[in-house]
């Protein structure tokens, strides 16, 4: 048998999977690179992705004045040298992206245009219309299509990270399609998978993104950095998580709970709709626990009205606001106020890596927001996920194929005899045994741990309860049956073997907040309600052990900018 | 450069002779009206054709073309004509919107300086060509 | 797959097209003046008689005009029928079709030139 | 908002290892007046059958990946309410003139091929350094190829095309499309390089513009339009050539 080799192999197709293959691609001649994606590339969830990429493109504008509102809003847990090193790369990235021909707006003088965003001080968001990250990831994915050393497998899904002498030397994979596992070897693996919102009930996260990329590092003993940090976005829709975005707002939308009231006055007067991401989450949360929401079948939400901004000014305005609507679930926001509550949407955390990407592990590398390079700290700012993809897609890619060409390929039989037993081992875990436990289940019932113990506010009980309902979760998860035991497209198995996935990644992320004893950017602790420098400013690395994850910590690269408070 | 997936065996639904009138148990009304829209076509060259014997028998004579002349008042070709007309009509209705629609999305074809002309007017400009060709056509059959 | 820029094809789509704009504009009206008008005696049916026919055919203006009239309308019906046989059940005479038709569509033009301005 | 209704929903299954021709299944769901058709087939998924497969992702119309026959009609099963189904008993099947590999999943490599050889890259004869910053392109500019940019790659409209149903070597709708949308592109010096494909036999000459493909577009790309548009300056163009063969060939 033989098994397919690559210099360098990318683990996720979207839009920092495939910056990072064509990084790789370019950075020497004759590199041969692997993308494997359990989708087609141009599925990932970088297409969701709306309002736009930050980056200094304008004379009003500075490096040091993006860093410092990107360090700020990670309310300091930011690493400054990797901010620093994003900030300036991000310029180029954008640009080699609008030479990729990805159809930025323009101004009248044909200049790319720039709008403002939450949490930055001047207009730096490029954009193009309000898909920016759909024509991101076509963009990529159409010109990586030019490349002849870039070989996909589209469908295929990584079950597990290959390891020989404490290095990384390619991966097993599911062929989706046929329902054989393969080994492919590589010199250098980038994880791309991008984050985990999908342990969580409600997220605008799309079905995808479980967390896989993260929990298949955690297992070959890579550290998770920073999991408990996770960004919610106050006005998604409930049940679906789709995203109503904050421009909805900024028109003049009024956020309304069940007694009528624009609540917001009680929490932040001066700014209403208008206050920050996290802020206005947490005051869901407060109006909830006063009994002030609406209860439908998917759980509490409040009213996001515009039915006094008119049908002109909302078809002007907010055009896919009410598309999604009226499409994705039926409702006119002309006529009826929407429902909405606050839905997690992204992942700070992720795979622990070094300013250009790669690991504590030799031949490991991570980029997007599968990993965390600490860029973002306890708080993304909006656009920049975007700009990460690009920025640290790129030197990942770079860096493993320098890697890849000082390094030879391990032994291709020992290769064969591991996928063989990956194969093996997920038929006797998954048909062979007869268990009773259904995926759905374990899978709602993780959900719903999660929201209550490591949702928007947290306290060490609540933690301490979701901690010990992964654990049984993880016990129930070994007694798992699957319905369907064909090899063809098998998505009920793609299905399990991701809950394995999420199971790992929430486990790692309720431990490291229960460990957290303070308040910092998006989590926020009920029982620590203060920012604690002394005694927290500094990453979380969880590892996964037999037992209970380990939590360690590593201080956090200062430059220029010291902590101060963040007030807006 | 993609990687070929390990070939499984696939199974492909035939398509139906007649999709234009239905395909697994559905109708499509819009595939029907494309069929009669290029049906208008076979109209259209069989009357090209009548009225080309009808200029060839001009070379055998006035009689020849009396007689002729005569039959077409019969039940048979007026009911071919008068189909042959709404086919006809139908060919021109919808050649005339698909310009239109196109002319209107089109890049560069009906640009004033940068502007692009609004395709009402340019419905106008189609559907008035008709109007006018026609009523020449007719003033001209009348009077010369 | 090898692809390759198909040089005949614009031409029988340009003549397609422009016959298309011809029937569109000028059909209709012949229709039904010569086909239903005259008649059914609504109009004068004077105005078909051998005489005056023949009177205008004397104008080559009028000659050429029912040269564009009845020569490209063939194009335009030949490139439809072509398709449309195949897309209705005879997609496995795709290659023969296009003989069949245009091949007919040219015999056409032969014989609308060959009366015009040959026997006329 | 939360009265449940139940509807009848006969989904077409196909299982290779086990039969040689599809089946069909009819499972009754229990829905909410908000679901859409995907949501039914997930809670078929969680709840009543494991075994039956479909893809999606995104579920807001955006990733392209959940789009399937209901009634006949090729739609984003993300897109399609319950409701607007209700009373009557649903047929879903994947898409129409591909392969089906498993059930609602259908095999779309042919695609994947033909994507490649339309060359939906920025071509340039000399490509600018990015020091030198970003092309120059005016909103005018954007405006003429925008719309063939909104392309999601959701399938639809191969499954709409009749002509694509009998001769699978038509490059097809979307393919096209994005083909010309980056000949539009003022960026782009390609066209030449993409010649061949798009005005080949199998390309644009092809199509007998039925409209289809643009009427179920859920992104209106309209590719029926890209389509005539090409066909229009390809006869122009090799008119230009035949009346004035000196003429600059570009």
């Amino acid at each position: 048998m033989n098994i397919p080799k690559h210099d360098v192999l990318l683990v996720g197709g979207g839009g920092a999977g495939l910056r990072a293959a064509i990084a790789a691609s370019e950075t020497y001649r004759g590199a041969d690179i692997g993308v494997v994606s359990k989708v087609y590339p141009m599925r990932s969830h970088t297409v969701s992705a709306e309002g736009g990429t930050a980056a200094v493109m304008r004379e009003d504008d500075n490096l040091d004045l993006h860093a410092y509102d990107t360090i700020k809003g990670s309310d300091y847990l930011g690493d400054q040298d990797v901010v620093e090193a994003f900030v300036k790369e991000a310029v180029d990235e954008v640009i080699q992206l609008e030479h990729w021909g990805c159809p930025w707006s323009r101004d009248e003088d044909g200049r790319v245009s720039v709008r403002a965003f939450g949490g930055m001080s001047v207009k730096r968001t490029l954009y193009a219309a309000d898909k920016t990250g759909f024509h991101m990831l076509h963009a990529l994915f159409q010109t990586s299509l030019k490349y002849d050393a870039i070989t996909r497998y589209d469908e295929w899904f990584v079950t597990s990270l290959l390891v020989e002498d404490g290095r990384v030397c390619g991966v097993t994979a599911l062929n989706i399609r046929s329902g054989n596992i393969h080994a492919i070897s590589a010199k250098s693996v980038i994880i791309c998978t991008g984050g985990a919102g999908k342990i969580f009930p409600f997220t605008t996260n799309a079905a995808i993104k479980n967390g896989d990329g993260m929990a298949l590092a955690y297992r070959i003993g890579c550290p998770l950095k920073d999991l408990e940090f996770v960004q919610y976005h106050p006005t998604g829709l409930p049940g679906t998580g789709i995203l109503m975005t904050e421009a909805s707002r900024g028109e003049g939308g009024h956020l309304v709970n069940s007694k009528g009231e624009r609540y917001l006055s009680e929490y932040v007067p001066g700014k209403m709709e208008l206050g920050p991401r996290d802020i206005l989450s947490r005051s869901f949360i407060h109006e909830q626990r006063q009994g002030n929401v609406f209860e439908g079948p998917d759980g509490s939400y409040v009213h996001l009205d515009l039915r006094h901004l008119g049908e002109k000014v909302i078809d002007e305005k907010l055009p896919f606001v009410r598309e999604l609507t009226r499409n994705y679930v039926g409702i006119d926001p002309v006529i009826e106020p929407i429902p909405v509550r606050p839905v997690v949407h992204y992942c700070m955390g992720g795979v622990h890596t070094d300013i250009h990407g790669a690991t504590p592990i030799s031949g490991l590398y991570a980029a997007g927001e599968a990993a965390c390079v600490s860029l973002n700290g306890a708080n993304r700012l909006g656009s920049n996920s975007l700009t990460e993809c690009l920025v640290f897609g790129a030197r990942a890619g770079q860096v493993a194929a320098q890697h890849a060409a000082d390094t030879d390929f391990a032994d291709s039989a020992s290769m064969v005899k591991m996928a063989q037993d990956e194969q093996k081992r997920i038929e006797t875990q998954f048909f062979g045994n007869n268990g009773k436990e259904r995926v759905a289940n374990i899978r709602d019932d993780l959900r719903q741990t999660m929201e209550e113990g490591a949702g928007i506010f947290r306290t060490e009980d609540a933690l301490k309860t979701t901690c010990d309902t992964i654990r049984t979760l993880k016990e129930r998860y070994e007694n798992i049956g699957i319905d369907d035991h064909s090899r063809v497209f098998n998505t009920d198995l793609v299905n399990a073997l991701e809950l394995g996935y999420m199971l790992d990644v929430a486990e790692g992320l309720a431990h490291s907040a229960l460990l957290r004893r303070e308040s910092r950017g998006s989590h926020a602790r009920s029982d620590y309600e203060e920012r604690d420098d002394e005694n927290f400013l500094k990453h979380s690395l969880a590892y996964q052990t037999d037992g209970d994850p380990r939590i360690e910590y590593m201080p956090v690269t200062l430059t220029r900018w010291e902590p101060e408070e963040r007030t807006y | 450069m993609m990687l070929d997936s390990e070939t499984t065996k696939t199974y492909t639904r035939p398509i139906s002779k007649a999709w234009w009138l239905r395909d697994r148990g559905h109708f499509n009304r819009r595939y029907f009206m494309f069929l009669l829209r290029e049906l208008t076509s076979v109209f259209v060259a069989l009357y090209v054709v009548i009225f080309t014997y009808e200029i060839f028998l001009l070379t055998k004579g006035p009689d020849a073309h009396a007689a002729f002349q005569e039959s077409l008042r019969s039940g048979p070709f007026i009911v071919f004509f008068v189909i042959a007309l709404l086919f006809a009509l139908y060919h021109s209705w919808t050649w005339l919107g698909l310009t239109t629609k196109m002319q209107a999305a089109g890049r560069g074809l009906v640009k004033i300086g940068t502007k692009t002309l609004p395709p009402i007017f340019i419905a106008l400009g189609s559907y008035g060509a008709w109007i006018v060709a026609t009523c020449v056509i007719a003033y001209l059959f009348l009077t010369l | 797959m090898n692809y390759k820029e198909h040089k005949s094809e614009p031409f029988w789509w340009g003549m397609f097209s422009q016959g298309g704009v011809i029937a569109a504009l000028l059909i209709p009206i012949h229709i039904f003046l010569c086909g239903l008008a005259v008649p059914l005696g609504l109009i004068d049916p004077e105005l078909l008689s051998y005489e005056r026919i023949t009177a205008l055919l004397q104008n080559p203006l009028v000659k050429l005009y029912l040269c564009v009239l009845l020569i490209f309308p063939l194009y335009h019906a030949a490139h439809r029928i072509r398709f449309t046989l195949a897309e209705i059940g005879l997609h496995s005479l795709a290659k023969v079709l296009p003989v069949l038709c245009y091949g007919g569509a040219l015999a056409g033009t032969a014989v609308v030139l060959y009366i015009l301005w040959v026997l006329l | 908002m939360s009265d449940l209704r139940t509807i009848k929903i006969t989904v077409l299954r196909y299982r290779p290892e086990e039969e040689d021709e599809p089946t069909e299944q009819t499972y009754e769901v229990e829905f909410r007046d908000d679901w859409v058709v995907l949501d039914a087939l997930n809670h078929i998924k969680d709840h009543i059958d494991g075994t039956l497969s479909f893809r999606w992702s995104c579920r807001m119309g955006v990733c392209g990946s959940c789009g399937m026959m209901v009634n006949g009609e090729p739609k984003l099963t993300c897109a399609a309410m319950l409701r607007d189904y209700y009373p009557n008993e649903m047929h879903v099947e994947p898409l129409v003139n591909f392969p089906i590999v498993r059930d609602l999943v259908t095999d779309m490599t042919d695609f994947m091929d033909k994507l490649k050889a339309v060359k939906p890259w920025i071509i340039r004869e000399e490509e600018k350094p990015v020091s030198e910053g970003e092309y120059l392109q005016t909103p005018d500019q954007l405006k003429d190829y925008k719309q063939f940019s909104q392309c999601i790659n959701c399938m639809l409209c191969y499954a709409a095309c009749p002509v694509y149903g009998l001769e699978h070597d038509f490059v097809g709708p979307a393919a096209i499309a994005l083909g010309h949308r980056y000949n539009l592109d003022s960026r782009d010096e390609g066209n030449q390089q993409r010649q061949h494909v798009i005005a080949s036999k199998e390309g644009i000459w092809e199509c007998t513009y039925v409209g289809e493909c643009s009427v179920v577009c859920p992104k209106h790309v309209d590719p029926a339009e890209a389509i005539q548009q090409t066909k229009v300056a390809t006869t122009t163009n090799r008119l230009k050539s035949l009346v004035m063969p000196w003429g600059n060939k570009k």
